[in-house]
C-alpha cells in the first residue's frame, strides 16, 4: 500500500452513515473507494449531484457526458441521487447541509488556516469552489502527504494566501492525524512505522501528544 | 438506506417541540401547507409558536387553525388580511407581528438556510419597512440590509416523495416549500404520494433528500 | 358599463403583445378581461406561475386546487405557462423581469409615490407582494376608482405610510388618465363625461394639462 | 406567440454583438456550454471581450475557443487551473483575471438578475478575496458585501425547449444555466430538442420562456 492509499483508507473511517460528503482531487477522492461497505454515505459534487456513484467506465455503463464530477470526468447517480443548479449546490454547501469536506492542501496550520489554491507568482489554479466548501461544511478535513519534496506543509502559520480561516479541525497524513480546537494542535493517532519525533521533525507546527494516543489504523 | 417515512401517530416521539419554538410554515393562503403537521402541532399542545409564513391563510384553513387555539405569538409573515382572527389578536395585541415584503422573506429565510449573512433589496425604500434597519448605498442606489432567519422546525408538503426525502412539488402548491426545506434545523414534509427510491427522475427532483429528515403521508 | 369596468377596459389598452404582467385584485384583475385578442400577454401571479388562465368554472374544466391566483382563487395555466416556487417568482419581479404591473391604490401622490397596503390604527391586510411588484417591475400602472368617499385618493403627497417612492407612471381613473414623469403629473387623457375643472376639483395633486389631451376611449 | 427559434445563420442579424461587451457563459467545464454560440461570436470577430464564466474549461472546448482566438480581455471566473493558455495570458497580462469564489460568483450573478443590491457571504473573510471590499458584521460574524453582476448578453445551453423559449435541462450540464437565465440584458440558448409549446410539463420547466430572447437548435 502506497502512502496515499493509507492516508485516503484512514480518511475513509471519518466517514459516518448518512453522511453528505464532498471531497476534492487526488486523494480525497481515493478515499471514497474505501468507505465501508456497512455505511451509506451521499457523496455531494458541487457541479450539481448528490449521490453521485462511480464511473460509468467502472461499472460497464456507457458514458453520459452531461453526467460528470467537478473534474468534468463521467460519473453515475445512484438511486435516490438529484441533479441540481450550481446555486443550489452552493446553497447546499454554504449553508451547512454538508457534514464532512475532504480537502488537499499546500499548507495547513495549527490554527485550522487553509491555504490551497494559489501559489503567488507560479501557479494560480483558481478557488473553484474550495473557499465555499471549507467555510460552509459542517467539518473540514485536510488529506495529504505530510511534506512536500521533504518541506513541511503543516506549519505555524500559513505564508500562501488562505483559502480559509480557522476551519480545518482535522489533518490526516501518512505520520499521523491531528486534531485541531481552539486549543491547539494535537496528535491523536500515530502511524505504526513513524516516532513522534520523526513526525515532530517534519512539522513546522507546534502540537501536543494527546494522552490517548492511538496507532493510526487502515 | 433508512426509510424517512414515518407515521404521523408516531411523531411525538420523533420531533421535539417546545413553547416558543420557532416553525417555518410553507404554502400560500393554505395551498402547500401541510395540514396534517399543523394537526401534529395542535395535538401536541405546544404554545407561544414563533411562526414565519407568507400570510395566515383563511379561517379553518393551515396556519389559522394555529392562531385560532391561540398557539402563536409572534410572526413573521406578509399578509394577514384574509383572515379576521388574525387582525383581532394583532389589534388586542395577544400577537405581536412583523411585516415583510414578500420577496425579502423569501431572500431572508433562503439567506438562513443558505449560509449568507445578509442580502440588500430596495424593496421598502421609503416605507415603514425600513425602520429600525441598516441602509446601504451600492452604485447611487440605496438598498435595506435584510437579515437571514432560520427555524427550529419547517413543515413542508410536497405531492411525491421517495423514502430517501427527495420531494416533488405540483402547481402553486410549490410556492415556500423549496426555500424552507433549507432553513429549519428539522424539516418535514406531508406527502400524498411515497415511492420507492430510484422511482423519482434525478432531473426533476425539487428539493433533494438530504434536506429532508422525515416524511409522513397524507391519510386518504 | 360601470366605472370600474370603464377603467379596466382602458387599462388593458396599456398592455402590448409579449408584455409580462401581474395585476392587483379589483380593478386591476378585471382589466385582464378586456385583452385584444390580437395581442399575447403572458399573466404572472406571484404564488407561482407566469401565463396564467381563466377560471376552470369558466372553462367548463375541473378546479385542481393546487393551480391558483394569488387570491386562492382556482385558476388554468395556459399552454407555454409554467409553475415556479416563490424564490423564483420573486427573482423575476424585483428583477425587472415583469413589464407592467397594475395596483390598485388606497392614496397615490404626483411624485408617484405609492400607499396601498396600511391604514394605520384600522386596517392592516400587510404587504403580500405589492412592494416588490411596485419596485421591481418596469412599469407601475395605477387603476383606481379617482375618489374615496368623495375624498381625492390623488395628492401632493401621500398621507399613508408607502408601498413604493417614486415608481407610479400612469394613473388610469374613471375621469382620465395621468402620467408622472420627472417632470411631474400631468393629464394625457380625459373622460368624456367630465371636465378638466370637475377633476381639478376631485384632485389634489397639481397637474398640469398635456397640450395633447385626448379623449379617454374605451 | 411568436416562435424563439431562429437559425444560427441568421443570429448576426439578430443579436447586437460589440467590442468590450459582457457576456455570461454557462457552463463547468465546458458541460452545458452552448458551443455553437461560441461558434457564433468566433465568427462574428467580437474582441475585448468580458466573459463571466465559473471556468476556462479544457483547451478546445467551450469558452476556451474564445480565449484561444484572443477575443477576451477579462473574465471573472473560479478557475482557470484545465487551461494552459488561460494560465500563459494571465502571466503575460494579456488577459485581466478577477477571481472570485464559485458560491461568490453564483450569487452575484443572481443578485444581477434578481435585483438585490448585494449578498453577504463569509467566504473569502481572512483570504485575498476580501480584498478592497467592504465587510460588514452582522450577530458578531464578518461578512463580505459581494456586488451584483450582470451581462450584455447570456448564452445557455439547455437540453429541451419549446418555442416559448421554456427550457429544461439534463444532468450536471444544468449548472450555470438557470441562474445565468436572470443576468443577461439578452439570453440565448442553444437546445437539442425543440418541441411546441404545450408539449412541456409546466410542472418541470427549470427556466420560464419569460426570461429567454431567442433559441437555436443543436445542429445534428
Amino acid at each position: 500500500m502506497d502512502y496515499r492509499e493509507f492516508i485516503a483508507r484512514r480518511v475513509a473511517k471519518e466517514f459516518k452513515d448518512g453522511d453528505v460528503i464532498n471531497v476534492g482531487f487526488g486523494i480525497p477522492l481515493m478515499s471514497t473507494r474505501f468507505i465501508s461497505p456497512e455505511i451509506t454515505v451521499h457523496i455531494h459534487s458541487e457541479n450539481g449531484i448528490i449521490r453521485m456513484g462511480e464511473s460509468p467506465e467502472l461499472l460497464g455503463l456507457p458514458v453520459d457526458p452531461d453526467i460528470t464530477d467537478a473534474g468534468g470526468n463521467p460519473k453515475t447517480i445512484l438511486p435516490g441521487g438529484s441533479f441540481f443548479d450550481s446555486l443550489l449546490s452552493f446553497a447546499l454547501i454554504r449553508g451547512g447541509h454538508l457534514d464532512t469536506t475532504v480537502l488537499g492542501a499546500l499548507q495547513v496550520d495549527e490554527e485550522g488556516n487553509l491555504a490551497n489554491w494559489i501559489i503567488p507568482g507560479k501557479l494560480v489554479p483558481g478557488i473553484g469552489g474550495a473557499m465555499d466548501l471549507a467555510v460552509g461544511s459542517k467539518r473540514v478535513i485536510v488529506a495529504m502527504e505530510h511534506t512536500a519534496k521533504g518541506n513541511p506543509k503543516i506549519l505555524k502559520r500559513c505564508t500562501l494566501p488562505l483559502t480559509a480561516r480557522k476551519k480545518v479541525s482535522l489533518i490526516i497524513t501518512e505520520m499521523g492525524v491531528f486534531e485541531i480546537t481552539s486549543e491547539g494542535m494535537s496528535l491523536i493517532e500515530i502511524s505504526p512505522e513513524v516516532t513522534v519525533e520523526e513526525i515532530q521533525k517534519c512539522t513546522e507546527a507546534n502540537f501536543s501528544v494527546s494522552p490517548t494516543l492511538k496507532l493510526m489504523e487502515v | 438506506m433508512l426509510s424517512k417515512l414515518v407515521n404521523k401517530e408516531d411523531l411525538p416521539k420523533i420531533i421535539k417541540l417546545w413553547d416558543g419554538m420557532t416553525v417555518l410554515v410553507a404554502g400560500f393562503l393554505g395551498n402547500g401547507t401541510p395540514e396534517m403537521l399543523i394537526d401534529f402541532l395542535l395535538e401536541s399542545g405546544v404554545k407561544n409558536l414563533k411562526i414565519i409564513v407568507n400570510d395566515t391563510s383563511f379561517p379553518g384553513k393551515g396556519v389559522a387553525r394555529l392562531i385560532e387555539a391561540h398557539r402563536v405569538k409572534n410572526l413573521i409573515t406578509t399578509h394577514i388580511g384574509t383572515n379576521p382572527e388574525t387582525q383581532k389578536q394583532f389589534n388586542n395585541q395577544e400577537l405581536a407581528i412583523e411585516f415583510s415584503p414578500q420577496g425579502t422573506l423569501l431572500e431572508r429565510i433562503r439567506a438562513g438556510g443558505s449560509g449568507l449573512g445578509g442580502i440588500l433589496t430596495p424593496v421598502g425604500i421609503g416605507t415603514p419597512v425600513e425602520e429600525g434597519k441598516q441602509k446601504i448605498r451600492v452604485n447611487d442606489r440605496e438598498y435595506i440590509l435584510e437579515l437571514p432567519l432560520t427555524g427550529d422546525l419547517s413543515i413542508l408538503k410536497a405531492r411525491k416523495a421517495d423514502s430517501f426525502g427527495n420531494l416533488v412539488y405540483y402547481g402553486t402548491s410549490c410556492n415556500f416549500n423549496p426555500v424552507m426545506s433549507l432553513s429549519g434545523k428539522t424539516v418535514i414534509a406531508q406527502v400524498d404520494e411515497v415511492v420507492e427510491v430510484g422511482e423519482l427522475n434525478p432531473n426533476l427532483i425539487a428539493t433533494p433528500g438530504i434536506l429532508v429528515d422525515y416524511i409522513i403521508q397524507t391519510s386518504k
